[in-house]
């Protein structure tokens, strides 16, 4: 399906307010008083959907998403009889911003599912090894699915806070088998950490506006034990190795944050 | 739709302790995505949907109506929204439900004071039980309102049903899958006229009618808490 | 696929037109002769294709259409292991009509499609407990192709016309796993009568020009036991409550009528 | 294309009693879909086969040929047509029939006549009984003709192969599932130009040289019925 | 996709240039030095891609495709449980030429794979009855996927040969089942033979110039036993019967030089 | 990503006998595509890569930009190319790498000098063996420079990781599967600046520190071998 209105997100953005943006991040002062490395308000509402094996929904500044869990008995891979799937889906619904588009995952919902994917997966976060029902037979899926109901910038980290919420409320339905529901296994409880490329800064959790005078964007997803498990550049831009390193730096202060606030 | 399950109980109310003429509880509030022209979430039982509209020229130019606008409604499923996940993106069912949404509003939007326009009605299920098609239709009504498009009337909407041979109001998911009739039906409540009306099941002629009366005895109550979102809203922007 | 020439169906009808049917509507009569309540010519072939398991063109005036069966082995779904399987699709074909498109089946083909697919199944006709080969393992399948070779309004009629006769001579090929054929196993004859609301009147079997000036449709399917299985108020337009109670009761008497003379 | 099984009897005759050089029964009515600009219905054996075109201006514009039309055949199955059921929609079988009927009809009709036009052939087969695509053209080119395109010759077709080692005309859908070739060809009469013809399956150089001449001496025959078919809708349109 | 500069690719071609190349047909010489039997140089480079089954590169003058074959296990057809199964794609990459087209395949594309595939099905070159593991539960399924890298005329022949000489080469990795890797058993080999109908003479292995201006085109394939297995006459245009016979004959002779060349 | 196999010998060398910080041969060339406005084919270790460039005006007129081109890479895998055959067209691996391999093209092409145009990557992977996005965008840097693009600098891409429980150069299908971390990178080799970094596995800040400073001492000479790709070209084209 083609947009009504064929346009350009960053069109909407006048040079004017572009200057602003500049200008204020030069200061290090962000428009809405934020400073570089601060996040928007974050609202958390865990189980949002009852009737789901888990859920949350996230929102950040007006950023919104909603994260839910489906739990099925479903084949294992065939090279790893004896591990659970995680599949993770993150749907950019045209409800939530006027040039998405109903239909297949654009690009951009691809890149942004792929990246929330990996962090969640490379932490090992979820124990997989405890989702067999029968060894090579017989596993749990664990289906992730985000929706994002409005967009205004940052989706990549609201994602990962709900989907990593979700999952820690998540109850494997065992019940249904003849055993006991249980918690689902978790290990490790990843954050991430998302930095536009403004001028010559870096700054933490880009709302929309800033998103669309940056010049790139790095995510950086770090679990308690401090390690990286998930990094990516997006959008044309260029970064400096020395940018790239204190990214990692900042992202490691932020995220240990993040976890002790909202996913204790 | 099977009719050897136990529906109503010994004393005459039904699984959840409701009467046969009463509703669920519901809730409904706007402005609820930002960056819609208008926007509506409604809880209604254990149903959750929000709904947003986007008004703007109808894309490509040979797809508009030069005296009218177009209504689009397009009724999707969270993947977690109901008990077996739901694989993304339209199937048969949720076409044909978006093209009853898309009419029924039509009949109530004055199309002419939108010319070459498209209203789309982007409608998502984030957790459904039951009525899911009514219960948007309802908040969709209220988001086209909330994006000051013009309206002859809102659109409001409601079920009822007959289960163990009885017929009940707004019917509860054991119901809707154990019944024996599913009536899905929504008015202007002005003039009571219908423009929207389904039927699956097996009744008599006797049964529709009583159906359709208590479905029409419930609007009023529905209708006036999709005024009260609105106007919560406003009174709200007024006091800020 | 885009359509050939852009156009609204509507579009056609000159406004000259448009008024002649309706004022001679309001007298009574329609420009074709009939009174309110009359269907056109209806003409059934039975048996049209001899290689299904059953088949019907059926044409209502210029309203052509052909119902085939297929009856094939396949698995019982999960929740209904005694119970064979039946899906019915309607296929409004390009050839019908200029705005008909190849591809995937549009809206109106797909509501078309579930109304007569409900008036069949909520009627039981089809006793599905028949067609058990094996108790969840495996069942007799029916598929019901509709295809509209042309198009003069009233789809919906003439596709439940069409399946249910269709459906009335077809075989069950029981011989090809070593039992008998038997005839399928039908417990109703339902019949759908679709009405227009054109001015201030309901109008049976519409033609096309009748539904292009029509202000909303309603479908009733009733069976011979006089309930009701089947109701859709379709396009946009509005009806009242008094309207839809009389609908009910033009379709009980058309009903009869149709099911004793086409149906035996 | 197996060789195993009986395909021509002891007395010399074909399983379904013709002789070689026999075609099954042929006949071709036009005028059957009121609503095209012209149609055309065959039966060809068991094959029934239903054909409408529509003339239209191509579209979008730079989709059109600003000298001369564009023929655009689309060969559809019905679900029911074929022994197991046939789920809707091109497949590459049906797509490759589309594109060799399009060109066999683009080579008979007089395309400079209808600049920027599209001349759409929708060619739904009901049933299936071998020679489909040879049944198809044929009354594809009838209906192009009744639809008032101006055509250098009306295209006939008709099949051979070999079966039991031996070439015969209009394989039966036994000879063209265990025979050893099908050779379907289709021609302008009035030149006997070749505009369509395929192989598959094996054949001396001898036995294509049969089996073309064999066709040859039958197309006037079926090119008679395609005239005959136009000429009785006219002469029954002069009569009313 | 549509593509991104709409154009008939008969288009470039100009009328001078056209002119040039008829008059020089005439004269039973083309533009480039050939005769009218004249295949361009070809050039073979076997197990191009050394994980494949089986693979080779083949260019035909600047036309340049590569065949690549993969062996794995799978079902047998229901109808044929004594029988491997073979598949064969021709992917007209978008790389290869301005108006192909990423999406599913073109009609051009899928004419050009079942013509290539029924002359090596037809000609039974791989004898399927030695590809069976367990009698009609499990065979090789063989898949030949030939990309089109360059395209200047002539795609049919140059497959064909890319996909001949990839299956010569192959190797069924039957060790994966615990039996010993086997060479493909291969019956004949078939050539085909395509012949471009430019003015009033059929002219072999047309470049791409030579399509553009020609009207009709005719590919007879023929394995070594002399006989015809797939015929197929493409595009707009029309043969007398003389002209198809003369095509076989001239196919019999060059496809017995290309063979012996290129296919040993 | 799995630590239980052996990738690193007792020798201290790899699997396939590189040192730590030594690369797979490499091999480039260019004007392989003839129809193409530029190509290049690219060798690294097994993976076999052929990259062809067209650049046009970009259609439909409102996909343009008035004031600079768009850059769309599709990285596409032939059936053959990898274990297990892939079908084809595009999932959803691939159309993260075609994402990221346009961005870092973009970033180095002096987008501005080529308003409303398209320049369509189209990248092909014969073969695959681990390290294909890099070596896919390496290439795609030459071919796009061999189609007189302008361009800021060649982009030049490079993989290291972790196998073992070391930092490795220029992983091999073996330390991809079965090692700890996978960090492609790429950079404008003229400012040493990064326009492609992902990472998925499990790394310390010392660790990735030390993959990316073993890379960016690997890049000049990877970069080199863009180079002489090119100008091999020109000067043939000289001599001829």
């Amino acid at each position: 399906m083609v947009s009504k209105m064929p346009m350009d997100a960053s069109a909407v953005l006048s040079e004017i307010r572009k200057g602003f943006i500049l200008e204020s991040i030069k200061t290090g002062k962000r428009l809405d008083g934020r400073s570089l490395d601060d996040y928007r308000e974050i609202k958390i509402t865990e189980n949002f959907v009852p009737k789901a094996a888990g859920s949350a929904m996230v929102e950040i500044g007006k950023t919104k998403v909603v994260a839910g869990i489906k739990v099925e008995e479903g084949d294992p891979f065939e090279d790893s009889p004896d591990s659970g799937v995680m599949a993770l889906n993150i749907e950019l619904l045209p409800m939530a911003f006027p040039t998405f588009e109903s239909g297949p995952p654009s690009e951009q919902a691809i890149e942004y599912s792929r990246v929330v994917d990996r962090g969640i997966r490379e932490s090992k976060m979820v124990d997989t090894s405890k989702l067999v029902i029968e060894s090579g037979k017989r596993v749990w899926m664990i289906f992730v699915d985000i929706d994002v109901l409005n967009y205004d910038g940052n989706i990549i980290d609201a994602a990962t806070l709900a989907a990593v919420t979700a999952l820690k409320n998540t109850v494997v339905p065992a019940s249904k088998i003849g055993q006991k529901d249980y918690a689902l296994p978790i290990n490790a409880t990843p954050v991430s950490i998302t930095m536009a490329k403004i001028g010559d800064e870096l700054v933490c959790d880009p709302d929309l506006e800033e998103e669309q005078v940056s010049n790139g964007r790095i995510t950086v997803t770090i679990s308690e034990d401090h390690n990286i498990h998930a990094m990516q550049k997006g959008d044309i831009g260029e970064f400096s190795l020395d940018e790239i390193r204190k990214a990692i730096k900042t992202s490691s202060n932020i995220g240990n944050k993040l976890r002790e606030t909202y996913l204790r | 739709m099977e009719g050897n399950i136990k529906l109503i109980r010994d004393d005459g109310l039904r699984l959840d302790g409701r009467a046969n003429n009463e509703m669920r509880p519901i809730k409904i509030q706007t402005g609820v995505v930002q960056r819609a022209d208008g926007s509506a979430f409604i809880e209604w039982g254990a149903n959750k949907i929000i709904v947003a509209v986007y008004v703007r020229e109808a894309y490509p130019k040979h797809a508009q109506n030069i005296d009218r606008a177009i209504v689009k409604a397009r009724y999707n499923m969270s993947g977690y929204s109901v008990e077996e996940r739901k694989r993304p993106g339209p199937d048969r069912r949720t076409m044909e439900i978006s093209k009853v949404v898309s009419e029924a509003l039509s009949s109530a939007i004055v199309l002419e004071k939108l010319p070459r326009a498209e209203v789309d009605v982007f409608i998502q299920v984030l957790e459904a039980d039951a009525g899911t098609r009514i219960a948007s239709l309802t908040a969709s009504s209220v988001a086209v309102a909330d994006a000051g498009v013009p309206m002859r009337d809102l659109v409001v909407g409601c079920t009822a049903g007959k289960a163990d041979g009885k017929v009940v109001l707004d019917l509860s998911k054991d119901e809707d899958n154990f019944g024996q009739a599913d009536i899905p039906m929504a008015i202007l409540p002005r003039t009571g006229k219908v423009v929207l009306l389904q039927l699956d099941g097996d009744v008599t002629e006797e049964e529709f009618n009583e159906a359709t009366s208590m479905m029409m005895e419930a609007m009023p109550r529905i209708s006036e808490l999709q005024k009260n979102a609105l106007m919560d809203k406003y009174s709200l922007e007024d006091g800020e």
